[in-house]
C-alpha cells in the first residue's frame, strides 16, 4: 500500500521524534449527529494550535489520508518524497490563522492510481514574514498555485521564478483573503 | 472588334453592377445554404431574406471608417479597392454566352490570372498597412498561399491551352460546345474528330482545388482563420472597407466559378445540346458556387504547412506530369 | 510539422492572443512571443474574470455559497454544486437518501454530456469547422430541455441541496430522458462519421500538441487530459463518491497523448455517461429526495475537509477549512482547468500558432472556472 | 456580334463606337498621357517613399503603367504578362522579402558622402540625356502587326526570333528572386 509507504517516510524525514503525536483518529467516528460535533468542537476549543508530525486521516471523513504539518524547511525534501512516488498536485493554498499570528500553505497531493492516497502537507510560517521555499523548481505547476497563493495570503515563496500577481490585477498591492483584509 | 473607350466604360459599368448584385446576394445565398447545411433558417424575415443584402449594405456604407493609429493610411486605403478593381476587371473578358461578352481577347484566361494576381497585393497591404500582427500573419499566409496555389492552377490551365490552342475563353468554350460528350472534364473529346484526354478530370480537380484555394475559401482561408487570426488581414477594417474585401472575395467567387464553367464545363453550352444560351452558364456557375458554399460549411480549415504541402509536394508534381503527360499524347494522337 | 524546429530568439514579436480572441472562448490572455508562425513563448495571463469566489465562501453562510458554485463552469454546472454538497455533507455528516443521490448522478452525468457536446461543437469550430457547433448545440439543447423541466434552470443550476435535492424528478423526466438517449446514441455515430473521420481534422489533431503523462503529473493535470495521456484517473473510479461505485461504466484512456486522443476521450466519455443514466434509471429507487431530520443551520464541526469530484473537466475539489460557525473559515476551489491551462504555457513552445490554438481548444477551457 | 455591339446599335449615333470614333481617336492621346503620368508617379513613389511597403506599391503602380502601355501599343499579350509577372510575382515577392526580413527602424541609412549629390545628378543627367538624345535620333517605323495574341504564334516567335529577350526577361526573374532571397538572408543572418 502506497499510503504505508509514504507515512513510513515521512516519519523518517521528520527525525525529531517528540513533536509527533500518532493520534488515534479523532474525527473518523464523526458519523454521527451534530450534536456530538458540537461537543467536539466545545472540546478542541481549548486545544493548543496543532503541532508538527504525521497524522493519518480517515478518508471518508475529511477525503484525505495522510495530513503532515511540517517546517518549512522540511518542506522541499517531503515534496521530492511525493515525487518520487508519482504524486500529482492537486492545489497549494493558503489559511490565515490570524488570532495564532501565522500563515499556513496547504498542498494537497494525490495519484493517478487506484491505489488512493491523498497527501496534505502544511506549513506554518509567522504572519508578518511569510517566507516558504518554492516547489515549483519539482513540480512546474506549482508556479500558478503559489503565485495564486501569494495574491491572496501574500506569502512569499522563496525561489518562485515569476511570482507576480496572477489573478489579481498586476498592480494589485493587497491580499484579500488575509481575514484583516478590508475591501 | 475595337475597344472604345464608351464601350469599355459600358463593360465595366454592367460588370461592376453583376459583381456587385452578385456579392449582396451571394452572401445570402451562403448564409441561407448555411442555415440549411446546419439544420437551421437562415435570414429569412423580410421576402424570404431578401432586403438582408440591401439592409447589410446600407450598414456598411453608413458606418464609419475607422482608421487604426499608426496604419499607413495610403496603403490602408487603398488595399481594398485594389482587392475589389481587379476582380471587377476580370468580368470583361468572360464569355458568358456566345454573344455576351464585353470584349473577347485573345489573350482571356491570361488576363484574368494577370488581375488575380492583383489579389496577393491588395491582401499583402491591407495586411502591412493595417499595422496589426494578425494582419500581417495573415497577410504573410495569405500571399505565399495564392502564389503557391497559382503555379499548379497555371499549369493546368495550359494543358486546356495546349488542347485547345487559344487563350480566347470564347473560342475554348465554342470549341465544347455541342453537348457535355464535348466538354474538356471528360476524357473523350468528339468536337473535332474522336480525342483522347484521359487526364483532364485531373486537371479538372486541381483547376477546382487551386480556385477553392486562390479565393482564400474555406478549407483554405487561412488569410481569415478567424479563430486564429481573429479576422486575418481584414481585421482592421470595418465600414465599406470591409464591404468590398467582402465583394471582392465573392466576385472572385463568380469568376472562379465562370472560369471551371469555361475551360472544363462548356461554357454557355447545354450538357444536351439543346438552347445553349447564358442560362446554362449561369446555371453551372452558380451550381458551382453552390459546391464552394457546401464544402466551406462541411470541413474544417486546413494548416499552412498542409496547405502548401498540398500546393508542393502534390498538385504541383502531379500538375506538371500531368501537362508532360497531355503533350505527349496530343503529340502521339 | 514535424521534426525540431530551429527558432532564432533574436527577432521575435510579441502576439497577444486575447482576452479578446475567437479561440479563447472567453477572456483569456495569452501572450506569445512569436517566431513568424512559431510560439517561442508564451505566457498565460489571467484573472479577467476574477470574482474572488473563495472569499464569498467565506463570507456567506454554505446555503449562500451554494448558487456561486454553478457559476464558476457555465457548461457543467452541476458538477460543481455537486462537489459543494458533498463537502458539506461530509463535514456536516448529513445522511443523503439513496433516491437524491441516484438523481444526482443521474443530472451530473446529463450535465456532462451537454458540456462535452458543446465543447465538441466550439473545438470543431476552433479548426474552423462551423456547423458541428450547430448539430451539437441541438442535440445539446434537448438535454437541457429535460434538465431545465426539473431544476428550473438551463446553465447555472442550483438543483441540489444539502441532503438532498430542490425537487424530485416525475415520470415524464424519466421517460423523456428514456427517449433522449438513443436520440444522443444516434447523434454520436453521426459526430464520428461527420467529424471524426475527415481527413483535414485528424491531419489537424493526430501528433499534434502532445502533453505527456509525466508533464500531465508534474502539472497536475487532470480529467480527459490526463486520460488522454495513457492515464487511467477518473475520481470516480479511483476515488468513488456518492453512488458511483454502484454503476458499471469504464474510463475511456487513449496513449497517444495528442489533441485527438482528447477528443477522443470525450467523445467516449459521452457514451459512458449515456451508460450511467440508463443503469440510474433502472435503478432509480423510489423514496424521500431529503433527509428525514434536515439541519436547520449547517454548521460543521471545526476541521479540515476535501472533496473531489470528476466534472466534465476534471477533477475539481473543494477544500472547507471550518471553525464550526456558518460560515467557512476558509474556502478553496482547486478548479481542474486551472491546472490544465497551467502546462499550456510549456506545451505550446515551439509549436505553430494553429496547433496550438487547436491544442488550448482539446484543453476544453471555461475561463470563469479558472479564473474563479 | 457582342453585347457591346448589341448596345451600340441601340444607341443614337453620337453615342456609338464609330460616332465616337472621332473622339475617341481625341481622347488616346490624353489617354496616352495619363498612362505616362501613372507611371511615372509609380516610379516617382517606387523611389522617394521611406517605407520599403509603399515603394513596392509604387513600383507595382509603375508596372501596371508599363503594362497599360503595352495594352495601348496592341500588345496585350505584354501587357498581361507585364501584369502577370512583374506586378503578381516580381512585386509580391520583393513585398513578402520586405515583410520577412527589415525591421522598421532599418530605413534610415547613414549620412550620404558630399559627392553623393553631385554625382548621383550628373549621372541621371548623363542618362537622360542619352535616352532623349536616342528618341530623337532613332527613326520610328511602323512595324507590322505580328500577331493577335495567338498562343502559337507567340510561342513561335518566342522561341525562334525573340529568344533572346525571352533568355533576358529569365534573367531578370532570377534576378528578382535572388534579390529577393538576398534580402531575407540578409535579414536572417542579423
Amino acid at each position: 500500500m502506497i499510503k504505508d509507504t509514504i507515512k513510513q517516510a515521512f516519519l523518517d524525514l521528520l527525525p525529531d521524534p517528540e513533536p509527533i503525536i500518532e493520534e488515534p483518529v479523532v474525527e473518523a467516528a464523526a458519523n454521527d449527529t451534530a450534536e456530538d460535533g458540537k461537543k467536539k468542537k466545545a472540546v478542541k476549543k481549548e486545544e493548543p494550535p496543532r503541532v508538527n508530525g504525521v497524522l493519518e486521516c480517515d478518508h471518508a471523513a475529511h477525503g484525505y489520508d495522510i495530513d503532515v504539518q511540517l517546517e518549512p524547511g522540511e518542506l522541499l525534501a517531503a515534496v521530492m518524497i511525493l515525487d518520487k512516488n508519482d504524486f500529482f498536485l492537486e492545489s497549494i493554498t493558503g489559511v490565515d490563522w490570524i488570532k495564532e499570528k501565522q500563515l499556513e500553505s496547504v498542498y494537497d497531493f494525490s495519484r493517478y492510481d487506484f491505489d488512493q492516497c491523498r497527501v496534505v502537507i502544511r506549513t506554518r510560517t509567522p504572519r508578518d514574514n511569510p517566507n516558504i521555499p518554492t516547489i515549483s523548481k519539482i513540480y512546474p505547476g506549482a508556479n500558478w498555485h503559489e503565485r495564486e497563493t501569494h495574491d491572496f495570503f501574500g506569502i512569499k515563496f522563496e525561489g518562485h521564478p515569476h511570482l507576480i500577481p496572477l489573478l489579481l490585477p498586476e498592480d494589485a498591492d493587497f491580499h484579500p483573503l488575509l481575514k484583516d483584509f478590508k475591501p | 472588334m475595337d475597344l472604345t473607350i464608351f464601350n469599355a466604360v459600358i463593360a465595366v459599368v454592367i460588370a461592376i453592377a453583376f459583381a456587385a448584385a452578385n456579392a449582396a446576394y451571394l452572401v445570402l445565398a451562403e448564409r441561407r445554404g448555411a442555415g440549411r447545411i446546419q439544420r437551421r433558417p437562415g435570414p429569412n424575415v423580410n421576402l424570404f431574406g431578401l432586403l438582408q443584402p440591401p439592409a447589410d449594405g446600407i450598414k456598411l456604407m453608413t458606418k464609419q471608417l475607422m482608421i487604426p493609429g499608426g496604419a499607413d493610411k495610403a496603403l490602408f486605403m487603398v488595399a481594398p479597392v485594389l482587392a475589389m478593381a481587379p476582380a471587377i476587371m476580370s468580368f470583361v473578358t468572360i464569355p458568358f454566352s456566345n454573344t455576351i461578352v464585353a470584349h473577347s481577347m485573345n489573350v482571356g484566361v491570361l488576363m484574368i490570372f494577370a488581375f488575380a494576381s492583383f489579389g496577393g497585393m491588395a491582401i499583402l497591404l491591407a495586411g502591412w498597412g493595417s499595422r496589426n500582427k494578425y494582419g500581417v500573419m495573415a497577410a504573410v499566409r495569405a500571399v505565399s498561399q495564392n502564389i503557391s496555389y497559382e503555379v499548379p492552377m497555371l499549369i493546368t490551365v495550359i494543358t486546356i491551352v495546349m488542347m485547345t490552342g487559344t487563350m480566347n475563353l470564347h473560342e475554348i468554350a465554342s470549341l465544347q460546345s455541342g453537348g457535355f460528350w464535348n466538354w474538356n472534364i471528360f476524357p473523350v473529346s468528339m468536337s473535332d474528330g474522336f480525342m483522347l484526354q484521359p487526364l483532364m478530370p485531373i486537371s479538372f480537380l486541381i483547376f477546382f482545388i487551386c480556385s477553392l484555394a486562390e479565393t482564400n475559401r474555406a478549407p483554405f482561408d487561412l488569410g481569415e482563420a478567424e479563430s486564429e487570426l481573429v479576422a486575418g488581414f481584414h481585421t482592421e477594417y470595418g465600414s465599406m472597407g470591409f464591404g468590398l474585401f467582402f465583394m471582392g472575395e465573392y466576385a472572385n467567387i463568380v469568376i472562379g466559378a465562370s472560369l471551371i464553367t469555361i475551360l472544363f464545363l462548356g461554357g454557355w453550352g447545354c450538357p444536351f445540346g439543346l438552347y445553349p444560351g447564358v442560362w446554362w452558364f449561369l446555371l453551372k456557375i452558380y451550381l458551382l458556387i453552390f459546391s464552394f458554399i457546401w464544402i466551406r460549411w462541411t470541413f474544417p480549415r486546413t494548416t499552412i504547412y498542409g496547405l502548401l504541402n498540398l500546393s508542393w509536394k502534390i498538385l504541383i508534381p502531379i500538375s506538371l506530369f500531368n501537362l508532360l503527360l497531355t503533350a505527349g499524347l496530343l503529340k502521339v494522337f | 510539422m514535424s521534426g525540431p524546429i530551429h527558432i532564432r530568439s533574436d527577432e521575435t514579436f510579441t502576439l497577444n492572443v486575447g482576452p479578446q480572441h475567437p479561440a479563447t472562448h472567453g477572456v483569456l490572455r495569452v501572450k506569445m512571443e512569436m517566431d513568424g508562425e512559431y510560439i517561442v513563448k508564451a505566457e498565460t495571463v489571467l484573472g479577467y474574470i476574477h470574482r474572488m469566489h473563495e472569499l464569498m465562501g467565506e463570507n456567506r453562510t454554505y446555503p449562500q455559497v451554494l448558487p456561486n458554485l454553478s457559476r464558476l463552469d457555465y457548461l457543467g454546472a452541476m458538477g460543481y454544486t455537486h462537489a459543494h454538497v458533498l463537502a458539506i455533507e461530509r463535514a456536516a455528516s448529513i445522511e443523503v437518501p439513496e433516491r437524491a443521490e441516484y438523481i444526482r448522478v443521474l443530472m451530473v452525468e446529463l450535465n456532462r454530456i451537454s458540456s462535452h457536446l458543446f465543447w465538441f461543437g466550439a473545438f470543431v469550430m476552433d479548426l474552423g469547422g462551423f456547423t458541428p457547433l450547430m448539430y451539437a448545440i441541438e442535440d445539446r439543447e434537448h438535454i437541457l430541455d429535460l434538465m431545465e423541466a426539473v431544476t428550473g434552470s438551463r446553465l447555472t443550476y442550483c438543483y441540489f441541496r444539502f441532503g438532498g435535492l430542490y425537487n424530485d424528478v416525475d415520470d415524464d423526466f424519466i421517460n423523456a430522458t428514456r427517449a433522449v438517449i438513443p436520440r444522443l446514441r444516434k447523434s454520436l455515430k453521426k459526430y464520428d462519421a461527420l467529424v471524426t473521420g475527415n481527413i483535414i481534422f485528424r491531419k489537424r489533431l493526430e501528433g499534434i500538441g502532445p502533453i505527456s503523462a509525466e508533464m500531465c503529473r508534474k502539472y497536475g493535470a487532470t480529467g480527459p487530459v490526463a486520460r488522454g495521456a495513457g492515464l487511467d484517473f477518473d475520481v470516480r473510479k479511483n476515488e468513488p463518491y456518492s453512488v458511483y461505485s454502484e454503476f458499471d461504466f469504464d474510463i475511456p484512456v487513449y496513449h497517444e497523448c495528442d489533441s485527438l486522443a482528447r477528443y477522443n476521450v470525450r467523445m467516449d466519455e459521452m457514451e459512458q455517461s449515456l451508460r450511467i443514466i440508463e443503469q440510474a434509471l433502472d435503478k432509480l429507487p423510489e423514496g424521500p429526495i431529503m433527509p428525514k431530520k434536515k439541519p436547520k443551520l449547517i454548521k460543521p464541526p471545526k476541521g479540515d475537509y476535501y472533496q473531489a469530484v470528476e466534472t466534465a473537466r476534471g477533477s475539481f475539489g473543494i477544500r472547507i477549512v471550518s471553525d464550526g460557525t456558518k460560515n467557512a473559515y476558509r474556502f478553496k476551489l482547486r478548479s481542474p482547468t486551472y491546472s490544465n491551462m497551467s502546462l499550456f504555457d510549456e506545451a505550446c513552445e515551439g509549436m505553430m500558432i494553429m496547433d496550438a490554438l487547436a491544442m488550448m481548444g482539446s484543453l476544453d477551457l471555461v475561463i470563469p472556472e479558472i479564473d474563479r | 456580334m457582342n453585347l457591346m455591339d448589341t448596345i451600340n446599335s441601340m444607341l443614337p449615333s453620337v453615342l456609338t463606337a464609330d460616332g465616337l470614333a472621332g473622339i475617341a481617336d481625341e481622347a488616346a492621346g490624353v489617354v496616352f498621357l495619363v498612362i505616362c503620368a501613372i507611371t511615372l508617379i509609380g516610379g516617382i513613389i517606387a523611389c522617394n517613399s521611406e517605407r520599403l511597403v509603399r515603394a513596392v506599391a509604387g513600383l507595382a503602380v509603375c508596372f501596371v503603367g508599363v503594362a497599360a502601355i503595352y495594352f495601348f501599343l496592341n500588345s496585350p499579350f505584354v501587357a498581361m504578362m507585364q501584369i502577370l509577372i512583374y506586378v503578381g510575382a516580381v512585386c509580391i515577392t520583393i513585398a513578402f522579402a520586405i515583410m520577412l526580413a527589415a525591421p522598421e527602424d532599418n530605413k534610415k541609412h547613414g549620412p550620404a558622402g558630399p559627392l553623393s549629390g553631385p554625382l548621383g545628378l550628373i549621372t541621371a543627367g548623363l542618362v537622360t540625356f542619352g535616352m532623349i538624345g536616342l528618341g530623337l535620333k532613332t527613326e520610328f517605323i511602323a512595324i507590322p502587326k505580328i500577331n493577335m495574341g495567338s498562343v502559337k504564334l507567340i510561342g513561335v516567335q518566342l522561341l525562334t526570333t525573340y529568344s533572346m529577350v525571352f533568355e533576358l526577361v529569365s534573367i531578370v526573374l532570377l534576378i528578382a528572386i535572388i534579390g529577393s532571397l538576398v534580402i531575407a538572408r540578409h535579414g536572417r543572418s542579423k
